[in-house]
């Protein structure tokens, strides 16, 4: 039957929500395959068709195929495009290569066409009274409390806050931090927030 | 120590900032509850943002430890955090939206009665080229002859307006008509003042946009 | 909505605390508070009731609602009733879990208090489900729900409005296109073949 | 549900196979029927097609080359069991999109009843969570809404309980590092 890859891409990209895979180029490869031999056998029996009414049939039944593969590779492509805005809110501008590397390099420069235009707006944010105090990607929870504890989950180096004072996160290191210098860490989860 | 004032809106009356404050918070919520995107409110979200950089300039100078310091960076970090969740879900809206949204967007501006921001706007139509150049890069140049070709109008997705939200009448509001499920009659009924239902959005979207009734 | 962005909204609520230092007004953007006087009664908003109890500047004053008697006949009211009846406030299960949780020592009787008051949410959380299931069966598109605080309504979200949304498109299409035979589907019924 | 053009959900219940008949010969279609071994699809053939296809000729399209017969769930013997008790109905088996693929083939009544009944069973379901195991399996959209109800409930007794709003790791990282630590165990 047709359609049949196309729906295997779209299963995948279904069953895991909450992860992306990688880019599946293989299989896109076959799907686009059994496009363009659709397409070329409807070409050579468009032509003999004039005569004949019931090849007519058959070359509609192949468009409807046609136009099907074509609406499930863009719905895969969307609901990539979907998980991948959601990288940009969760891992910020720079993605870890391991995270990169599921990407496409089509895929990628969305990535960074989207951070860009993020990137754009949030500056525009205040910026008739040059305030630039508001990141959209923090500040994601209510505030219950100024400072928390938290537990170095890896090694990151030093960090600045913002009264000058540098610490060293130190994996298994505590500290007790400003929460609003510290969600992005935990949302990335170098810190953990201790209860 | 008088870390706040009162700001103009506009030339004939002055609203307080506690007030403007209030308001943000019935937009924050109306926004995060209907399904489309409601008109923007940009001149209370700047006010505010003006409010929190006064403020933080006033802070810093106090001792850090100063138990005014403290409660004043908590009242901000409450406000930030309702500011960024609102401005958010405008965002996510207009993404996800974004096809009907400047369509629609390029008529409102025509008659002045915008509901986006300009650099939402700019936003929108950034992302709706990215979208469009990204789908044919990767995919439809790929295709065979005709097949490459794509009306983006055709991808729209549009929010849901028949879906139910809760809501609550900040006023008695009469004549709202509910459209049956079943063949039936269509039925007309009263908000009291401070009366909650739930009913679909669409035949109030209106009492929403101009604040007779607060979704929850 | 997740509870903790009802509870921030709760948190704006105005509540009763004893202060035990003495500090001049304090003007915030939601208002001017104070001035704290060791000692007297003041009104606060939740979260800076909150935030200076756990800095052990304050003790907290019970709302006149969270007492034994008032909340045994709110329990009586709510178990008689078949409506929801008005609560003490729009947030009382916000504003039970923060004195309660921060301030136990602070309110006599904490912890029967602490039971009725959950007594009372149960109450009412078995009634929103029933009052749901007559909503569905009677059609399913609106329903009057009076005195259900923000807390209780969130509960039921997304599942009654999804459903609800789901029951009215199922109906909108039957209502459509009712078909003459219900063997066949509405595209199949003029079977009449015609030459390609 | 959302019939949009780039929906994966639409594009699942389209890709649902409907029993169809065909009107006219398919010249080099044969391969449609795994059971016939002729190049061509012959007039009178009788099979499942997906809807989608289905859909764009049945005999109420401009042309009209398959009739397309009722999937047997929405068939009388169906609706009367449904018609009396909905909820032993396995949708898992019987109809995993049976909402929403009636929508497109079986626009008779009886979808808003049975999504009634059900809908009670799914309620009473969410609020303890060890019955959801033991009622009659659901269609996918009913497998979602209850995932929906049990994940609010979860937040609520989760707020209920504590007094602070903890701050966690985000979903997608956090899902991602799993992963990778699932990997590298299986090495």
């Amino acid at each position: 039957m047709f359609c049949e890859k196309v729906i295997e891409l779209l299963k995948e990209a279904e069953r895991n929500p909450e992860t992306i895979d990688q880019y599946n180029d293989e299989k896109i490869r076959q799907v686009l395959e059994e496009m363009h031999s659709l397409y070329k056998m409807n070409l050579n029996d468009a032509n003999a068709s004039s005569d004949n009414r019931s090849l007519c049939a058959t070359v509609q039944v192949r468009h409807t195929a046609l136009e099907r593969n074509k609406r499930c590779l863009l719905a895969y492509l969307y609901s990539r495009m979907n998980k991948i805005k959601t990288l940009r809110w969760e891992f910020g501008s720079v993605l870890p290569p391991d995270v990169r590397e599921l990407l496409s390099d089509d895929e990628y420069q969305w990535f960074s066409k989207y951070s860009t235009n993020l990137a754009s707006y949030m500056r525009s944010l205040g910026s008739d009274i040059g305030y630039s105090g508001i990141d959209l990607t923090e500040n994601l929870k209510p505030p219950k409390s100024l400072y928390i504890e938290v537990l170095c989950m890896a090694d990151h180096g030093k960090l600045e806050l913002e009264d000058g004072d540098i610490i060293t996160l130190k994996k298994n290191s505590r500290h007790f931090l400003p929460t609003s210098e510290c969600q992005t860490l935990i949302r990335q989860g170098i810190l953990k927030q201790i209860l | 120590m008088d870390l706040t004032d009162d700001i103009e809106l506009s030339e004939d009356e002055e609203i307080s900032v506690e007030t403007v404050l209030k308001s943000v918070q019935c937009a924050w919520q109306n926004e995060r509850l209907a399904p489309e995107i409601l008109p923007h409110r940009n001149d209370m979200i700047e006010c505010m943002l003006g409010q929190i950089q006064h403020m933080e300039r006033n802070i810093n100078k106090l001792p850090k430890t100063d138990l005014r310091a403290c409660i004043h960076k908590m009242e901000l970090s409450r406000i930030k955090f309702m500011i960024c969740n609102y401005l958010k879900t405008r965002l996510h809206k207009i993404e996800k939206y974004c096809i009907p949204i400047i369509i629609a967007e390029r008529q409102r501006i025509e008659s002045g009665a915008n509901y986006l921001t300009p650099a939402e706007f700019k936003y929108a139509q950034e992302y709706s080229l990215n979208m469009e150049s990204h789908l044919k890069s990767a995919v439809l140049a790929k295709l065979p002859g005709t097949m490459e070709t794509l009306e983006m109008s055709k991808l729209a997705v549009y929010p849901n307006l028949q879906s139910h939200v809760f809501l609550k009448a900040n006023t008695a509001v009469k004549g709202v008509v509910l459209e049956e499920g079943l063949g039936d009659q269509d039925v007309e009924i009263e908000l009291e003042n401070g009366s909650q239902h739930i009913l679909q959005y669409k035949p109030i979207a209106e009492l929403v946009k101009n604040g007779k009734v607060l979704l929850v | 909505m997740d509870p903790y962005e009802i509870e921030f909204i709760g948190e704006n609520r105005v509540v009763s605390i004893i202060p035990n230092f003495t500090y001049e007004k304090i003007y915030l953007i939601c208002g001017e508070f104070g001035p704290f006087r060791a000692g007297l009664p003041m009104n606060v908003p939740l979260w800076l009731a909150v935030m200076l109890k756990q800095k052990q500047k304050c003790r907290m004053v019970p709302p006149d609602w969270m007492d034994i008697e008032v909340l045994e006949n709110i329990k009586e009211e709510e178990k008689r009733s078949r409506f929801f009846t008005k609560m003490p406030n729009e947030h009382y299960m916000v504003e039970a879990k923060l004195i309660l949780g921060n301030a136990p020592e602070d309110v006599p009787r904490a912890s029967e208090i602490k039971t009725i008051i959950k007594d009372i949410w149960d109450i009412r959380m078995s009634k929103l489900r029933t009052s749901i299931d007559t909503l569905m069966k009677s059609g399913g598109n609106y329903g009057r729900l009076d005195h259900l605080t923000m807390m209780e309504i969130n509960s039921v979200k997304p599942l009654l409005p999804e459903a609800m949304d789901e029951l009215y498109r199922i109906e909108k299409m039957t209502q459509k296109t009712m078909p003459t035979s219900l063997n066949t589907s509405t595209f199949s019924q003029s079977g009449s073949s015609q030459n390609l | 549900m959302n019939n949009s053009y780039l929906s994966i959900l639409d594009i699942l219940v389209t890709n649902e196979r409907v029993p169809c008949r065909f009107l006219h010969d398919l010249p080099k279609m044969g391969f449609m029927d795994p059971s016939a071994a002729e190049d061509d699809l012959k007039a009178g053939a009788t099979l499942d097609v997906p809807l989608w296809l289905a859909e764009n000729f049945n005999s109420s399209c401009r042309i009209p080359l398959l009739t397309v017969d009722l999937p047997k769930i929405y068939k009388d013997a169906y609706r009367e069991i449904l018609n009396a008790d909905a909820c032993t109905v396995d949708m898992q088996k019987l109809g995993q999109h049976f909402y929403e693929l009636g929508c497109y083939v079986a626009k008779h009544d009886i979808k808003g009843e049975t999504f009634r009944q059900r809908f009670r069973m799914l309620m009473s379901a969410s609020v303890s969570s060890d019955s959801i195991g033991s009622i009659q399996p659901l269609s996918a959209s009913e497998r979602k809404r209850a995932a929906a109800a049990a994940a609010t409930e979860r937040a609520l007794s989760g707020w209920l309980q504590r007094g602070d709003c903890p701050l966690t790791t985000a979903n997608m990282v956090a899902n991602h590092r799993k992963r990778k630590r699932a990997e590298m165990e299986m090495l």
